[in-house]
């Protein structure tokens, strides 16, 4: 393949890479949200190995497999379980309405390409274009977080930050050294596994999965005076 | 002969040492000895370092202590040698007055360990010679007196003291520090001798001068930062009450003295700094006494007091350096003299009234005036050394209060014409402060006398008090002494002084000052003003005495009988006037600056005039704390609380915040 | 003669001639209003039959009550004795300049008071409280007025100061009119008299330096009345001092002490005459009046001042 | 470098050991043997790096200069002596039932893997590997806060977990950017991470990427330093957690990120050569200082207080380290080193008066000096010290601070003095009545051991009296290293 169907197949996966971080963000149901999730998993996978291939860069094939399994498969089915175990409700509950946040997100979207598209010029490489997609996939999982209510969409909103700073990482720089994504890799393991705990503990503490259930135990106001 | 340096450094050992001596004395009584013995033995080297000082020059020593690039300076010269004078005078007695104050006294270690620390404070600041070194002991002095302010904690009056003074005192602290920063930016070295090498602009000079001025002023209770004061000094313990007012503010002074004078120098000066100080002195001394007068606790009074005597050696010092800055070394060394002539002044009586303050408090077991009365012939001691504190502070001849004030009248009175009738026309209004603020003292210290000493008990306390220990009578006699003998004999003492002028001012006053032998004072020439405290004295010993043989008819004693009071038989102790009653007429006269909240109630029988019961409270705020710190405080805690109800948010909240700063950042800096 | 030996004269001059200063006042004052009245030397009279009479001292009070006379007396007359009657330059004038004078009356003031707080009665701590409240008033006017005077001679040395007048040629200087009015008031409220105080009525409300002594009774009031009388003098004499010492002698020649000694009682005569019709014609003042009183005496010592530099320096 | 490898590894295997032993007294004393092992080889270690000024272990890997070796020895300081303090403690903790053995051995083990983390992260030359210890330190620690399994304990933990989890994926972001422009500089590989390299490179490293990516590292470390606005997750997790963790947290983890933001400001100084991180820098240091200070005056939880003055006090490092001078830079360095001793100090001291009277709530701790004087005067003592009173450290180094800041940006110096103002106020309205005053009825005596409080006053009083010369001439390096690279030095 040349070098220029590579790139505008990395950017083709780029714009779904946005796509499917808007579509995290739209979504009304928990197992649509995770559906997403998987797909954008299964996405990152792809794009590893197709810029594998294009710079035969081997290391990355391994990381294109580490992340179909473990964001493309084992993540979401953790999830996915939690949901089950927990009988949580099927419904997201947003602070802020659908319409409101899709517009904050195309502004953050705009913001970000305004900030990174003079910087991009300086790489040569060939995928260059995805940093500022990547930026904005960022930009957004932390607006996912933020207006969501429940802890578990708050977990895939980080999780899909993670991913978006993995798409980073290989989009626009071929891929970090190995041991690095290992490491990156391993943390996230450890990370969703905490999650898990903490969900079931949570649920036996709180019996919701309710932030702001918790929030209220952390109330240590003096209004003493 | 040991050279004052050591002298000075042995000194602050045997500090120390008596800091650390509880570490191996434990039971109580031994510990007061050795705190005590130790405590005279550090005033008398003080003393002695402080005349060795003066009369043969200091000398400097370099301790590896400190930074690492800064080791600790130490240097002690004119300035500091008075200085050192001065806490050896008042810190012996007080060693001494505590060994009996201290009797049974159960866990005294806090005291034991703090009050030495508090001491080598103080003299470490006066011996420092980089800026380090002094923040370094300044601090100490600051912290320690506070665990000695909050050493009796049980009552929550004194805790609530204790926070005053170690928040103001850290403010002081920081402004300090700011100036000494400034001197550093200027000088580019901690060190005192660059920087009093170093030019500095003008406007970064009034930037550190303002900042000492209101660090400085802060320990040293100018009005309005005062407010610390009268709270502190109270609930100390009284021997540590005489030394905190009697020689705490005086080191404030003399950092003041140290950092305009020293460290920037005459040079420096510009016309408003002087101005600035002479208001400000004349403030405090007129409001400190105002206040004074409405206070019934005695404690309390004295540390208005003190304000009050601030402000009249902040007069001294102002009028000082306006001289200074209009090119008058003569009459700005004069003001210095005078300054510091009161200075040694108020530490001595001022010393000499909290303890005996302490030994009433110790024997009636109350600061309320209102309970007391007729203690004179229950302690007639105390009450003979009360009395010369009391004249002393009165400025009344022959005392040492009335030479300083002399003095300072001089000065304002040989003030010549200073750029601009306005300028001018301060000088002699300061000087009739000063002479308002004297004038008040006598009437308030008439109040203290009569009413805790004269007339008829008000309680049963004071009823049965009893004369203190021989200790503590030592400790008293000790000031009451000096006090008169720097009084009459201030010729042989100026000359004493004349070092510092000397070295800050490069004049002597020396020549003049005893021109006319040891007898007249004659600040400038005999022409101008004398004084002779020694003849006034005899003249009027050879009077009394000549009138007293005139007058006294052989064999005629005299008839002792009850008091006529307007046929009413049995006269009651409650029909004196007492504190409250003494001060109402300048209650009234100054209504507007006291704004006193009357708290009158009465049980009647029958017709309004047959009164069974009559309560009547005065309360006089004090203004600077209410309009000025109080609303700071409210300032703060509203702050406080806006920003608690943003800690109160869900964690969606504190993700936005992280959200919005960085895209802030980004908008920003991209 | 000796100027020591002079000294010694106006000091026993004043001591001796201040009781009939009171009498002759009192009998101006009794002649303005129609009456008899005692003649000059009926105070003297009084002070003998005090003398004579036996003390009756409350049961409690302490040596404070017993040596504030002596104390009070002495203190007065130390202070009458530097202030130059006849002889400008005298010894002892160097003892005290102005401002220690001032000093020596407050000492007596102070122990005045005591004496007052000292017997315990309601009355005796009112009068303190008001004699030191109106003094505390009166300090700073009277020190203003003494810087107008000493701003010329750049003195407080009485002798300086009357000298710089004396060689100084006649010319009107506002500044001292303004100081002088001031010191005549301060020098009324100092002692006592009407408007201020009433020193003849023994009205409880009202009085304030009787209060004090109400006490007091034989030798020990004869001397608080003897005290009160030399003050009179001593303020008498200082206003003569200080704003017309013509006449004074700067040496210590029989004549010239003559002259002075006839000028001196003339310049007397006339200031005790002016406070008797003053007395008369005036009404005591209310006791909350006398701060404003105080304060207008300060107010024009302060005109005083300003106008020295605004009128007198530069021209 | 086997001295390295040993101090590295002991943390390790006794978080491993300690995994899976399951007597009390047993896993404490081994606890504490770590400790002291630990401490031991990081102090031989540093003896033979400040011989050779700076050296490369393990391939490149790793990489130790006056700057981290310094801080090495103190995390195994701080740790050692809070492995020493946690052993009556968490006794305690044990016998009152708020733990039970299983989470005994999770808090040690868990206790050893954050040692760990923390000294990888200081010795790593690698950025990324940086990024992944604080990552590993964060949840071991996540796992601490909850260890009691209390309602609030979790929730802190979440919150703790949320938002430095949210922060440490933004520092990743930023490292990307980093390698995004290095790999074009040094090529793909890990020579595109390693810290010597990129400084000897840093000229030629695009301005506007750096500052994109410092925007993004300074929001991602600065919320593990705890800076306001992103501090929000600190006060919960110092409250909740046990008071060993606290005293961690705040003595040490903190540090670590610090000391990643500062590594990160001389690079993006190096590449950018303004003085704009340092701006930032400062700005967050300002402001943490005014929302810490103002904060404290409204606590009731005594952790929570005393977690905010940690907060106040990393505010004033940070402002110190974008000051940039080398003065600055000393001045931070030292107060690093003080606040870790004395705030872990006060908060082992606070364990102890919370376990005496049963209860972290301020309002009913009181007579704390009548009812155990050890308690009361090392809270009283530790409070003044951490406030800035002389003789202590503390006090050194803010006068330090405060004259750097002088000299380069005169105008700040007044925030600065109104914040320490008002902390220190903040810290005595409550202190006061806590140490003074006659002790609640509810106190109980409690078994303490105050010699680590001791150890660490001592230290800081003797920093305060006299900086030894090996002492001052390390922090000179370090300081000369931090601004080496820095253009301008500040200076306005």
């Amino acid at each position: 393949m040349s070098a220029a169907l590579i790139q505008q197949l990395v950017d083709g996966l780029a714009a779904l890479m946005l796509l499917t971080s808007f579509a995290l963000l739209a979504q009304h149901r928990m197992l649509s949200v995770l559906n997403w999730f998987a797909a954008q998993g299964v996405l990152l996978a792809v794009t590893a190995a197709v810029v594998a291939y294009g710079t035969d860069n081997n290391e990355l094939y391994i990381s294109a497999v580490m992340t179909f399994l473990l964001k493309g498969l084992l993540l979401p089915w953790l999830l996915w379980r939690v949901i089950r175990e927990l009988h949580v409700h099927r419904e997201v509950e947003p602070l802020m309405n659908t319409t409101l946040t899709m517009l904050v997100a195309l502004g953050v979207t705009l913001f970000a390409f305004h900030i990174i598209q003079p910087i991009e010029k300086i790489s040569q490489l060939m995928t260059r274009d995805s940093m500022a997609i990547a930026t904005a996939c960022v930009l957004l999982g932390m607006l996912m977080m933020i207006t969501r209510r429940k802890a578990i969409t708050q977990v895939v909103g980080f999780l899909a930050v993670e991913n978006s700073l993995f798409f980073a990482a290989i989009g626009s720089t071929n891929g970090m050294p190995l041991v690095v994504e290992i490491g990156i890799a391993f943390d996230v393991l450890i990370a969703a596994l905490i999650f898990g705990l903490f969900f079931f503990q949570i649920r036996d503490t709180f019996d919701s999965l309710e932030v702001d259930a918790m929030n209220a135990h952390l109330i240590h106001g003096d209004d003493e005076e | 002969m040991m050279s004052a340096l050591n002298l000075a450094l042995s000194a602050c050992g045997l500090a120390l040492a008596a800091a650390l001596a509880p570490s191996l004395v434990h039971r109580p009584d031994m510990q007061r000895t050795t705190l005590s013995l130790l405590l005279a033995l550090t005033g008398l080297l003080a003393i002695l370092a402080g005349m060795a000082g003066l009369l043969y020059g200091g000398g400097d020593i370099v301790l590896p202590l400190g930074l690492p690039w800064l080791p600790m300076h130490l240097r002690l010269d004119a300035l500091a040698s008075f200085f050192y004078l001065v806490i050896g005078a008042l810190l012996l007695p007080v060693a001494i007055y505590s060994q009996g104050y201290l009797r049974g006294e159960s866990h005294l270690t806090p005291l034991a360990i703090f009050l030495p620390l508090f001491v080598l404070g103080m003299l470490g600041i006066l011996a420092s010679d980089d800026a380090f070194t002094f923040m370094l002991f300044w601090e100490l002095m600051s912290i320690s007196s506070f665990f000695l302010v909050t050493f009796k904690h049980q009552h929550a009056e004194n805790r609530k003291a204790g926070f005053i003074y170690i928040l103001m005192a850290h403010m002081a602290g920081l402004l300090i520090l700011g100036s000494f920063a400034v001197l550093y930016a200027a000088s580019g070295s901690f060190e005192f001798s660059a920087m009093r090498q170093a030019e500095i602009s003008p406007f970064w000079a009034s930037v550190a001068f303002l900042l000492a001025g209101f660090g400085f002023g802060t320990k040293a209770g100018v009005v309005p930062l005062h407010g610390w004061l009268p709270e502190a000094h109270p609930v100390a313990p009284s021997n540590v009450s005489a030394l905190m007012s009697g020689i705490m503010l005086k080191v404030a002074i003399f950092g003041f003295i140290r950092v305009v004078w020293d460290l920037m120098g005459p040079g420096d000066f510009q016309w408003w700094w002087g101005t600035l100080v002479l208001a400000a002195g004349s403030g405090s001394a007129v409001s400190g006494v105002l206040l004074a007068l409405q206070q019934h606790d005695l404690k309390r009074l004295l540390a208005y007091h003190s304000i009050e005597n601030i402000g009249i050696i902040l007069i001294g010092l102002g009028l000082g350096m306006l001289l200074a800055h209009f090119g008058h070394p003569m009459l700005a060394a004069l003001g210095l003299i005078a300054a510091l002539y009161h200075t040694i002044n108020h530490a001595l009586f001022k010393g000499l009234l909290f303890m005996g303050a302490g030994a009433i408090l110790h024997s009636t077991g109350s600061r309320d005036m209102e309970s007391m009365g007729g203690l004179i012939h229950r302690m007639p001691w105390t009450a003979v050394f009360f009395l010369v504190a009391c004249l002393s502070i009165s400025a009344l001849p022959p005392f040492n209060g009335f030479v300083s004030e002399w003095l300072t009248f001089q000065t304002a009175l040989l003030a010549p014409q200073l750029g601009g009738a306005l300028l001018t026309a301060i000088v002699p209004f300061s000087a009739a402060m000063l002479a308002l603020a004297g004038a008040l003292a006598a009437a308030c210290f008439v109040k203290v006398f009569g009413v805790v000493f004269l007339g008829h008990a008000r309680s049963e306390a004071a009823a049965h008090a009893h004369e203190v220990d021989n200790w503590m009578k030592l400790g008293m006699a000790i000031p009451a002494v000096l006090c008169l003998a720097l009084g009459l004999l201030p010729v042989l003492f100026i000359p004493l002084m004349d070092a510092v002028p000397q070295s800050l001012l490069q004049v002597s006053l020396a020549g003049s000052v005893h021109a006319h032998g040891w007898l007249w004072l004659t600040p400038v020439t005999a022409a101008h003003s004398s004084y002779s405290a020694p003849i006034a004295l005899a003249g009027m010993l050879v009077l009394g005495g000549l009138a007293f043989w005139l007058t006294h008819p052989k064999g005629t004693s005299i008839r002792r009988n009850v008091l006529w009071s307007c046929g009413n038989p049995h006269i009651h102790a409650r029909m004196q006037y007492n504190a409250t009653s003494f001060s109402q007429p300048l209650r009234r006269i100054f209504a507007p600056i006291y704004r006193p909240e009357v708290h009158a109630h009465s049980e009647h029988s029958r017709h309004k005039v047959l009164a069974n019961q009559v309560l009547y409270v005065v309360h006089v705020a004090d203004l600077g704390v209410k309009y000025i710190y109080q609303p700071i405080g409210r300032f703060t805690l509203f702050t406080a609380k806006l920003l608690q109800h943003e800690h109160q948010r869900g964690i969606h909240a504190y993700l936005a915040y992280t959200f919005i700063t960085i895209l802030f950042l980004l908008a920003v800096y991209i | 003669m000796s100027s020591a030996f002079v000294q010694m004269l106006q000091a026993v001059l004043l001591l001796l001639l201040a009781p009939l200063a009171t009498g002759f006042v009192a009998t101006c004052k009794a002649r303005l209003q129609n009456r008899r009245g005692a003649d000059v030397m009926q105070p003297w009279r009084n002070l003998r039959k005090l003398f004579g009479k036996e003390v009756v001292m409350a049961a409690h009070a302490s040596w404070i009550f017993r040596t504030a006379p002596y104390v009070v007396f002495t203190a007065t007359v130390m202070a009458a004795s530097v202030v130059p009657a006849l002889l400008v330059d005298t010894p002892l004038s160097l003892t005290a300049d102005v401002i220690a004078l001032v000093a020596l009356l407050a000492l007596a003031r102070f122990f005045l008071a005591l004496a007052g707080m000292d017997i315990g009665t309601a009355f005796g701590g009112m009068g303190a409280s008001r004699e030191m409240t109106f003094a505390a008033l009166a300090e700073p006017a009277m020190l203003m007025s003494i810087f107008v005077l000493s701003l010329g001679a750049h003195s407080t040395n009485l002798t300086t100061m009357i000298n710089h007048t004396l060689n100084s040629p006649f010319a009107l200087h506002p500044s001292l009119a303004f100081a002088m009015v001031a010191m005549l008031m301060i020098a009324v409220a100092e002692n006592g008299r009407i408007p201020i105080d009433n020193p003849g009525t023994h009205l409880e409300l009202t009085m304030i330096h009787e209060a004090m002594i109400l006490e007091y009774s034989g030798r020990h009031l004869a001397l608080m009345e003897w005290a009160a009388m030399v003050k009179l003098m001593l303020f008498a004499t200082l206003i003569a001092d200080l704003f017309m010492p013509w006449g004074m002698t700067t040496d210590a020649s029989l004549v010239g002490v003559a002259v002075a000694f006839a000028l001196w009682i003339a310049k007397l005569a006339g200031l005790l005459l002016a406070l008797a019709v003053i007395e008369t014609s005036l009404a005591k003042l209310r006791l909350f009046e006398v701060p404003e009183y105080l304060s207008g005496a300060f107010v024009i010592a302060f005109l005083g001042l300003l106008s020295y530099y605004m009128l007198e320096v530069g021209a | 470098m086997n001295m390295f490898l040993a101090t590295l590894l002991s943390p390790l295997i006794g978080g491993i050991l300690l995994g899976l032993i399951d007597h009390p007294r047993l896993a404490a004393r081994i606890n504490v043997a770590t400790g002291v092992s630990t401490f031991v080889f990081s102090l031989l270690l540093a003896v033979q790096v400040l011989d050779v000024k700076s050296v490369d272990a393990m391939g490149g890997w790793f990489h130790l200069d006056a700057y981290n070796v310094f801080l090495v020895a103190l995390t195994t300081f701080v740790g050692m002596t809070t492995t020493i303090f946690s052993g009556p403690y968490m006794r305690h903790e044990l016998e009152g039932g708020r733990v039970d053995r299983l989470r005994l051995r999770l808090y040690h083990s868990m206790f050893q893997l954050f040692q760990f983390g923390m000294l990888l992260g200081f010795t790593s030359n690698n950025i990324g590997v940086l990024w992944v210890s604080l990552e590993l330190a964060t949840l071991a620690t996540v796992l601490l806060v909850s260890l009691y399994r209390t309602p609030a304990s979790i929730a802190a933990a979440w919150k703790y977990f949320i938002l430095c989890g949210m922060g440490i994926a933004l520092a990743l972001f930023g490292t990307v950017l980093v390698y995004f422009t290095s790999s074009t500089v040094l090529g793909h590989g890990n020579e595109a991470l390693t810290w010597t390299l990129l400084y000897a490179h840093a000229a030629e490293l695009d301005p506007a990427v750096m500052s994109i990516a410092f925007c993004f590292l300074m929001v991602g470390y600065g919320t593990k330093v705890g800076l306001a606005p992103m501090h929000a997750w600190l006060p919960d997790a110092h409250g909740e957690g046990p008071t060993p963790v606290s005293a961690v947290l705040s003595g040490l983890l903190l540090n670590l990120a610090l000391y990643a933001l500062v590594r990160c400001k001389m690079l993006v100084d190096g590449a950018t050569g303004t003085d704009m991180a340092g701006h930032i820098m400062m700005g967050f240091g300002l402001l943490s200082l005014a929302v810490a200070a103002l904060s404290l005056h409204k606590q009731r939880d005594i952790k929570r207080m005393f977690s905010f003055s940690s907060i106040e006090h990393m505010g004033l490092m940070t402002f110190a380290f974008g000051i940039g001078t080398t003065l600055s830079s000393f001045a931070a360095l030292l107060h690093m080193t003080v606040h870790s001793l004395v705030k872990s100090g006060i908060f082992f001291t606070v364990g102890h008066a919370a376990q005496a009277m049963g209860t972290q709530k301020m309002s009913e701790i009181r007579g704390l000096i009548r009812h155990h004087p050890g308690i009361g005067w090392g809270l009283l003592i530790g409070t003044a010290a951490i406030a800035g009173f002389p003789p202590f450290g503390v006090f050194t180094s803010e006068f330090l601070l405060f004259t750097a800041a002088l000299e380069s940006y005169p105008w700040t110096t007044l925030p600065l003095l109104l914040g320490l103002l008002v902390a220190m106020a903040g810290l005595f309205r409550f202190v006061q009545p806590m140490v003074y005053g006659e002790p609640a009825e509810h106190a109980v005596p409690v078994h303490v051991n105050m010699l680590p409080v001791y150890v660490h006053f001592a230290l800081a009083l003797a920093l305060g009296l006299a900086i030894p010369d090996f002492l001052a001439d390390w922090y000179e390096q370090a300081a000369a290293l931090i601004v080496s690279v820095t253009p301008a030095g500040g200076g306005a």
